[in-house]
């Protein structure tokens, strides 16, 4: 498995994942495409690159563990295993590993000559010392702390080998080890107390930090003595390309843009719709799209209570509201449908139109059936004096404003066949807030984690019990049991075949019960100046390297 | 009165006013419902952990009787010591240390750019016949009533997105202070302008200009020798209340512009609603406010020792 | 008549010389066709109410008329006026010729020093250095003999003494040692002594061989400087020619108004203005002296941060009387006047009023009472107001503010009142900033007679107005005392107005009334030291 | 303040109390209602002043945004106000000790910046409409109540007063007749001047998403959401914007008109 591959997975499994078009749209209206082939590399040069998402408070994406961590960490830290093209997992730090007959077993032997950026060399101890820093409460680990779960003891058996004890079979450990939020860092970084590693972690990437001016920018400098865990002979230089990266942070969209169409920035993030549609229309600017994996975008019917505890009510909601015309209008065609519970790169995902087209007139009869027949001053359905009515907490720094217009055209439509939807638009603080009190009816939650174990995490009842972070990911509060098992047997099966079945089922069930209503994928644009040469590489969440990117003179 | 008594008595006042600040974010503090330390933390849902919370609880003395607490908390304020910020897990005098300086130098910048536009303008106005005079004030009327996150976005979108002349972000250069110091200091200058024309027609018309001309002044030397003072005494006066709007622009600015600075970091810190940074930053706005008004009180004296054109 | 100036500057040619002089604001004259010459070492007097485009001519000879100018001929100094442009002008101006300006605050900026302000003169004219220039400076206000001049040229104009102000101002118009000096008003509104300082320090101008341009709304001011009267009027000068002629002997009807309206040595009662004739002394004046006091203070203390502005200050006003109070500005009269009127508590002392406790009093007690004393202040405007029409004061006061509406009951009242004062009734609806200066004390005058008082109390009721027409107020309150027999407490600065207003007179200075005698005896034969020197200040016509 | 101004004044001044209050006498249409087909569309015969992400009519939500924003605007001097009538007078009644006692508190109040006074408000409250109000009103009371004072200071030792006691007046009538009437009037002024200056610091707090909520037709939360798509929708921040500009333009006009001065807010 060569790197350079790994850095044309994304046009081949777009091509697999039917988003190809998408992906050849934003490179062919770059003047080079977004692999690294077109060009002869040149080294040197320092990209700025512009991140919409709030600065985080911690560099080391093993606190809490959110996506903006991972699209920073994944230029200095490095995961165990990683996704090849096919969306198979491959080990990357690590060299083999194998599991038990049981399956409660599990062995990982690290790869040879790779060292920290702290001088210090990967070894056995490292995987121990991580996760059991993953598992410490004081780290106040959320993601991370859920993948690994299922992992009792880590035992070093010697220099490069590690063995971890799991609770329970777990099939999607690899899957959970190979997200930055998992990623190794230097045991002898990890001592250090968490502020001075949440300023600068040390990992074995191809950069590392060289300094944090807080609110202006995270200072990334090339690893000189990076040794790419997978040797890549078409490289000219085993060592990343640019001199470094100044990740910077703008969260204006529109200023974001500006930036980059004058030359200001190389590459921005959470690219704004309309500005890549128009980058699209024969701009110089280069696109890449990497789909979050996990879960899809989607809204949650909090069906442990009035209103949506009735499956019907819940029905006539989703049939309510008309996606897809939003989505045209406001995404311009740079987002698709999606009916599946899981994000488009996930090979188990199913997904099924028929439930989710948009039929007021059935929604209205739905209603009446439910016995929400009375209609108040302000045309709002009700039943016995109580007003149809949700209440709907939006995350104003996980919904991008499209996402919070496209909310207001549900509220608009979902008016005409009576529902009253309060959009309450939160900063993430009072959104968990929110959460934790269950005072939702709706909610956007996106969650990104790798294979379809997600869906453990997000339907199984057990998640309807707040972890020590006091949050829980079953926002749909689907108590199940026969769900539950479904989800805990697909966990645990070693028969692939087997697995998909099940998880197929298990979606099945969530689909036709009318708790989710999928949008997207997880949107994960990127738009990029035309100097900019080699995008494309990411990580096991999509999150894109820059080891094969450089500057064209 | 001695310049020693003014000094002590402008000190005295400062801390009185810095005191009632403290105290009514002590009791704003209070006014959060809940449990006060899960608001310092950051409010419901900032996932702060049973230890976090303890720690805060030991920090802010929330278990002692409210008086207690309120001296502790006086008592750090007084050793210059916020907290750390749970948001940014950093001690807020640091992110104090690095914001500060940026905000005021912006609104320095500012400030002086606005006082030369309006200067500049006063000086036109004299010469302008009435129809000019008519439009020059509009113009400055207009200004003054152009908010700044608007006037910020229409300046990015001319000057940068379409002509691509000058940054739309701060990137460390002169260039990249251009438009936030323009978009501050537009709608100021169109206040100041107001104030300076009255004042400067009242002193060019009065008699010592006469006096002055009567001496052989040029019309010239009479604006610069008498006119300007006169003018911008009033503009003067409002120095502290320019630059205190200058600050509550600076928020709006450090957002657009993606600057770094006091305003950009207290709307972060509300947003996450973390407290001690909250508290930091209002006491040193204030503190700053109090300095420059110190200042202007001081450069008042100089040019007008006796109060005579207040 | 001084004999120099005859001797002096007779053969030599004018400096200034100006024949039919016009200068017009849009379409507005302002002055039309003036002519007259100015020589070395004589004096030249413009006299005119205000409006009469006096000044207007007067900075017509420097160019700063700010009006369009035409004339047959404007030499001054030798230079065409009307070719010059203003750079040129500049050369003239402070230089060869000066201008003195009326309101010592106003004419120095209040924000600079005295000395830069003087400097700035040197500053134009020649290249002098830093160091010359102070010298320079110092030394013009020493000649103008100020007290430590290098103190006050450091200081700044208001915190200078009225004295000293028009000391510093001469000294700004001398610096450039210019050969005309123009005098614009610059003794208007000044109390005696500073008056008898400008005219003396003119008088030496002109000695030294300088021409002046005087100019002032009083003949009397003029009289024993002016070598030549010009009497201007609606921007015409209607008469010309030597002083002596023209005080002794004028010959347009005008000068004869404002030479009548002249009140030193006129005799009480007797009217200074053309208006209707004199009643005769009536009973209720002959009998006052001998009735008990309408007012009387008793040893008046005040003392502001330990400066005593009133001390032990006691005087009688009979009912039907008029008590002049007289002294410089400072002297502690206006604060006298606020005790009487109970609008200041004094630290010792009590003021009776109809032989009653009027101060120190409880407000609530000696409410009534007020009605009986009415006050009338030097600028009417500040003490109304300002969103009441001149009937609604009056409606106001004849209600006793129950109600301002003048169409109300009060209507026919407020009608006679202005009446009474000599005003259309039909100003009644005006607003008083939309009355002249004359109208306007009239309106307050009449305001203080709505509660149908027992005295007066005037405080520089005229000091504000032009001769002519303090000639008519005067008048007016003289009718007034005859008719209802008010008593008043005459408040002013100008001796010659209190020497014809005043049965008796009370000269004050330095908070104490160090004399206090009947106006004929103050002013035929002074007893103490400072009232011979206010005398010997006090221009005089007659 | 000449004739025709005067007119104009009222006029602009009931043009904008209509809109206010009865938008729908002015555009018919909802300003909620969506129609996504008809996104984007630039200002034309259609859409006067063109149409936003979600097709909703941009002339008819700036329309109805009036009487949001306005209703803002307008509580929130009010709240200034008064909270300033009273501390000013008591501050110019009071005796020295509590004039300067309240005298600090004003400066305190004053020494945080308008719109950090805000945000340090919301800290505590959370956003919404009526914080938004509460905090800008707070923030302009200290300019007002500085003005009051000075205003009654003035008035209390002018001789209008004096010449009114001399005439035997009551306090009460002193009060009544005099004092309060022409204290009045410059606050007349400086409340329109404030109007508008209120207006847009609560639309910045929308803008900051502290104010009032999408999607109603707040102009401030209009123009946040027009800012996102600047680069292709330019009318959706340029027309909330100038209302905003329009109305505190004006608000400033008639202000000065009626004797205000810039300086006081």
């Amino acid at each position: 498995m060569q790197r350079n591959q790994r850095a044309r997975r994304l046009l081949s499994s777009a091509a697999a994942f039917g988003i190809a078009s998408i992906v050849l749209a934003g490179c062919s209206s770059s003047s080079g495409t977004g692999s690294a082939q077109d060009a002869t590399p040149v080294s040197g040069g320092t990209l700025v690159y512009a991140s919409g998402d709030a600065e985080p408070s911690c560099l080391d994406p093993h606190v809490g563990g959110n996506y903006p961590q991972a699209l920073v960490a994944s230029q200095y830290l490095e995961s165990l295993f990683t996704k090849d093209s096919e969306g198979k997992i491959i080990p990357w730090l690590a060299e083999s590993t194998e599991v038990s007959e049981d399956g409660l077993t599990r062995t990982i032997t690290l790869r040879e000559g790779i060292t920290f950026t702290d001088g210090s060399e990967l070894t056995a101890q490292a995987i121990k010392a991580n996760i059991e820093h993953l598992q410490d409460p004081n780290t106040a680990s959320s993601t991370g702390y859920l993948a690994v779960g299922k992992v009792d003891q880590v035992k070093v058996l010697d220099e490069r080998t590690a063995e971890l004890k799991l609770s329970a079979p777990d099939n999607a450990l690899l899957e959970s080890l190979s997200m930055p939020w998992t990623a190794i860092q230097s045991p002898a970084a990890l001592e250090r107390d968490q502020a001075t590693n949440c300023a600068a972690p040390v990992g074995t990437g191809p950069f590392k930090v060289q300094s944090w001016e807080h609110q202006q920018a995270v200072n990334l400098v090339r690893n000189e003595n990076y040794v790419p865990p997978v040797a890549d002979p078409s490289r000219t230089q085993p060592t990343a390309y640019l001199d470094g990266i100044t990740w910077r942070f703008i969260p204006e969209a529109a200023t974001r843009y500006a930036a980059l169409a004058s030359g200001e920035v190389d590459v921005i993030d959470n690219a704004q719709p309309d500005t890549i549609a128009s980058a699209a229309q024969g701009g110089t600017l280069g696109h890449l799209d990497a789909p979050r994996p996990g879960a899809s975008n989607r809204l949650e019917l909090n069906s442990s209570k009035a209103p949506f505890n009735d499956a019907k009510v819940r029905e006539a909601f989703i049939r309510s509201v008309d996606v897809n015309a939003g989505i045209t209008s406001l995404f311009f065609d740079t987002a698709k449908r999606s009916y599946s519970l899981l994000s488009s790169v996930e090979p188990l995902g199913i997904s099924d139109e028929a439930l989710f087209t948009a039929d007021p007139a059935k929604a209205n009869s739905l209603l009446d059936q439910a016995g929400w027949t009375e209609r108040d001053a302000d045309g709002y359905r009700a039943k016995d004096g109580k007003r149809l009515s949700v209440t709907f907490p939006v995350s104003t720094n996980q919904s991008v404003p499209a996402e919070q217009s496209l909310f207001e055209q549900f509220q608009a439509s979902a008016k005409a066949v009576g529902f009253e939807v309060k959009i309450e638009l939160l900063d993430l603080s009072s959104w968990y807030g929110a959460l934790a009190e269950h005072d939702y009816d709706l909610v956007s939650a996106p969650y990104t984690k790798v294979g379809p174990s997600v869906l453990r995490i997000l339907y199984h009842s057990d998640s309807t019990v707040p972890a020590p972070s006091g949050y829980f990911a079953n926002n749909a509060q689907v108590k199940n049991p026969a769900l539950d098992k479904l989800l805990t047997e697909a966990e645990q099966t070693d028969d692939e075949a087997q697995r998909a079945q099940l998880y197929a089922q298990a979606q099945k069930i969530v689909l036709e019960g009318y708790y989710v209503l999928p949008l997207y994928d997880q949107q994960n644009h990127f738009l990029y100046g035309a100097q900019v040469k080699g995008m494309g590489a990411t990580t096991s969440v999509s999150s894109p390297i820059y080891t094969d990117v450089f500057l064209a003179k | 009165m001695g310049t020693l008594g003014w000094a002590a008595r402008k000190l005295g006042g400062a801390l009185v006013v810095l005191w009632l600040v403290a105290t009514a974010i002590f009791i704003g503090i209070r006014l959060i419902p809940g449990d006060p330390a899960e608001a310092i933390m950051g409010g419901p849902g900032s996932q702060a952990s049973a230890q976090a919370l303890a720690a805060a609880r030991a920090e802010f003395g929330l278990d002692q009787p409210a008086a207690v607490q309120y001296l502790m908390f006086l008592g750090k304020l007084a050793r210059l010591d916020f907290g750390t910020s749970y948001a940014l897990k950093r001690p807020v005098t640091d992110v104090m240390a690095e914001v500060l300086p940026k905000t005021i130098i912006l609104a320095l910048l500012a400030l002086a750019a606005a006082w030369a536009l309006a200067l500049l303008f006063a000086a036109l106005a004299m010469r302008a016949n009435r129809f000019g005079a008519w439009l020059g004030g509009m113009v400055e009327i207009v200004a003054a009533a152009v908010p700044h996150f608007w006037l910020g976005a229409v300046l990015i979108m001319v000057f940068s997105s379409a002509l691509g002349w000058l940054p739309a972000v701060d990137n460390g250069t002169a260039a990249g202070l251009v438009l936030p110091v323009l978009t501050l200091a537009l709608p100021l200058a169109g206040f100041l302008t107001q104030l300076m024309r009255d004042s400067l027609a009242t002193a060019m018309s009065s008699q010592f200009a006469l006096a002055a001309r009567a001496r052989g002044e040029s019309r010239l030397a009479v604006f610069w020798r008498h006119g300007l003072r006169h003018a911008s005494l009033p503009a003067l006066n409002l120095t502290g209340w320019a630059f205190s709007s200058l600050l509550s622009g600076a928020v709006v600015v450090e957002v657009i512009f993606a600057r770094p600075g006091l305003g950009r970091s207290l709307l972060s810190a509300v947003l996450a609603r973390d407290i001690p940074m909250v508290t930091g930053l209002a006491l040193f706005s204030a503190l700053v406010y109090i300095l420059v008004m110190a200042l202007t009180d001081a450069v008042q004296r100089a040019i007008d020792p006796a109060g005579a054109a207040s | 008549m001084s004999i120099e100036s005859q001797s002096s500057g007779q053969e030599r040619a004018p400096l200034i010389t100006v024949s039919n002089l016009s200068v017009s604001f849009g379409c507005t004259v302002a002055v039309q066709d003036v002519s007259f010459t100015l020589s070395p070492g004589r004096a030249l007097a413009l006299v005119g109410e205000s409006g009469s485009g006096k000044s207007v001519t007067a900075r017509s000879l420097l160019g700063l008329s700010g009006g369009t100018v035409t004339a047959d001929t404007l030499q001054v100094c030798g230079r065409d006026g009307l070719a010059l442009r203003d750079r040129q002008w500049q050369g003239i101006r402070g230089n060869a010729v000066s201008m003195i300006l009326q309101d010592a605050l106003m004419a120095l900026d209040p924000l600079r020093p005295v000395g830069r302000e003087i400097g700035d003169a040197l500053k134009v004219h020649g290249s002098y250095s830093r160091a010359e220039r102070r010298a320079r400076v110092i030394d013009a206000l020493k000649r103008v003999h100020l007290p430590d001049p290098e103190l006050r040229a450091r200081q700044r104009s208001t915190e200078l003494s009225g004295g000293m102000r028009q000391r510093a101002l001469i000294a700004q118009a001398l610096i450039g040692d210019p050969q005309v000096v123009i005098a614009d008003e610059a003794t208007t509104a000044l109390d005696s002594k500073l008056t008898a300082l400008v005219l003396q320090q003119l008088r030496q101008l002109k000695e030294q061989g300088r021409a002046v341009l005087m100019i002032s709304h009083d003949l009397a001011q003029v009289a024993n400087l002016a070598d030549e009267i010009a009497v201007m009027r609606r921007g015409k000068i209607v008469e010309h020619g030597p002083a002596a002629g023209v005080l002794e002997d004028p010959q347009h009807e005008y000068t004869r108004t404002l030479l009548r309206a002249v009140p030193s040595g006129v005799p009480r009662f007797v009217p200074l203005s053309a208006s209707p004739a004199p009643a005769a002394p009536t009973a209720v004046a002959a009998d006052a002296a001998d009735s008990a006091p309408a007012l009387r203070a008793q040893n008046l203390s005040m003392s502001f941060g330990g400066r005593r502005a009133v001390d032990s200050v006691s005087f009688e006003l009979p009912s039907g009387t008029t008590l002049g109070l007289v002294g410089e500005s400072g002297s502690g009269k206006t604060t006298t006047a606020r005790i009487v009127l109970g609008l200041q508590k004094p630290d010792s002392g009590q003021v009776q009023l109809l032989g009653q406790e009027f101060a120190p009093r409880k407000e609530s007690q000696r409410r009534e009472l007020r009605r009986a004393m009415g006050a009338i202040y030097q600028n009417p405007l500040g003490s109304f107001d300002p969103r009441y029409t001149a009937g609604q004061l009056l409606a106001d006061a004849l209600s006793k503010g129950k109600s301002k509406r003048a169409a109300g009951g009060y209507r026919d009242e407020v009608a006679q009142l202005l009446e009474q004062v000599e005003l259309d009734p039909a100003l009644a609806s005006r607003n008083p900033r939309e009355l002249s200066g004359g109208q306007r004390q009239r309106l307050a005058i009449a305001r203080a007679l709505a509660p149908q008082p027992a005295v007066l109390v005037l405080d520089e009721p005229v000091s504000a107005l032009d001769v002519s027409i303090q000639a008519t107020v005067l008048d007016l309150l003289d009718r007034i005392q005859q008719e209802t027999g008010t008593s008043y407490l005459f408040i002013s600065h100008d001796l010659s107005v209190i020497e014809h207003m005043s049965d008796r007179v009370a000269v004050m200075t330095r908070g104490r009334i160090v004399e206090q005698a009947d106006t004929a005896q103050i002013f035929g034969d002074p007893q103490h030291e400072y009232t011979k020197s206010l005398l010997s200040a006090m221009p005089r016509l007659r | 303040m000449s004739r025709l101004s005067k007119i104009l004044a009222w006029l602009f001044i009931a043009f904008w109390a209509l809109t206010a209050l009865a938008p729908a006498l002015i555009t018919p249409g909802d300003p909620l209602a969506i129609n996504p087909a008809q996104a984007f569309q630039a200002p034309g015969a259609g859409h006067v002043f063109g149409t936003d992400e979600s097709g909703r009519d941009i002339y008819t939500r700036v329309i109805h945004g009036a009487g949001d924003s306005l209703f803002i605007g307008l509580a929130a001097t009010a709240v200034g106000m008064g909270l300033a009538i009273v501390l000013g007078t008591l501050a110019a009644m009071a005796p020295r000790w509590l004039d300067g006692i309240i005298l600090r508190v004003l400066e305190a109040l004053y020494s945080i910046p308008s719109l950090l006074l805000a945000l340090l408000i919301i800290a505590f409250t959370g956003p919404g409409v009526g914080p938004a109000i509460i905090a800008v009103g707070l923030s302009t009371a200290p300019g007002y109540a500085r003005l009051v004072r000075s205003q009654i200071r003035t008035l209390k030792n002018s001789e209008m007063l004096e010449a009114a006691t001399v005439l035997g007046r009551g306090t009460w009538l002193k009060v009544r007749n005099h004092l309060v009437p022409n204290a009045l009037k410059p606050l007349l002024a400086l409340v329109t001047l404030g109007v508008g200056q209120a207006v847009i610091w609560a639309a910045a707090l929308s803008f900051l998403g502290l104010g009032t909520p999408p999607p109603a037709p707040e102009w401030g939360a209009m123009l946040s959401a027009g800012r996102t798509y600047l680069h292709l929708a330019w009318w959706m921040s340029l027309f909330p914007g100038l209302a905003i500009v329009v109305v505190a333009a004006g608000a400033t006009l008639i202000g000065r008109a009626l004797g205000g001065k810039a300086r006081t807010i």
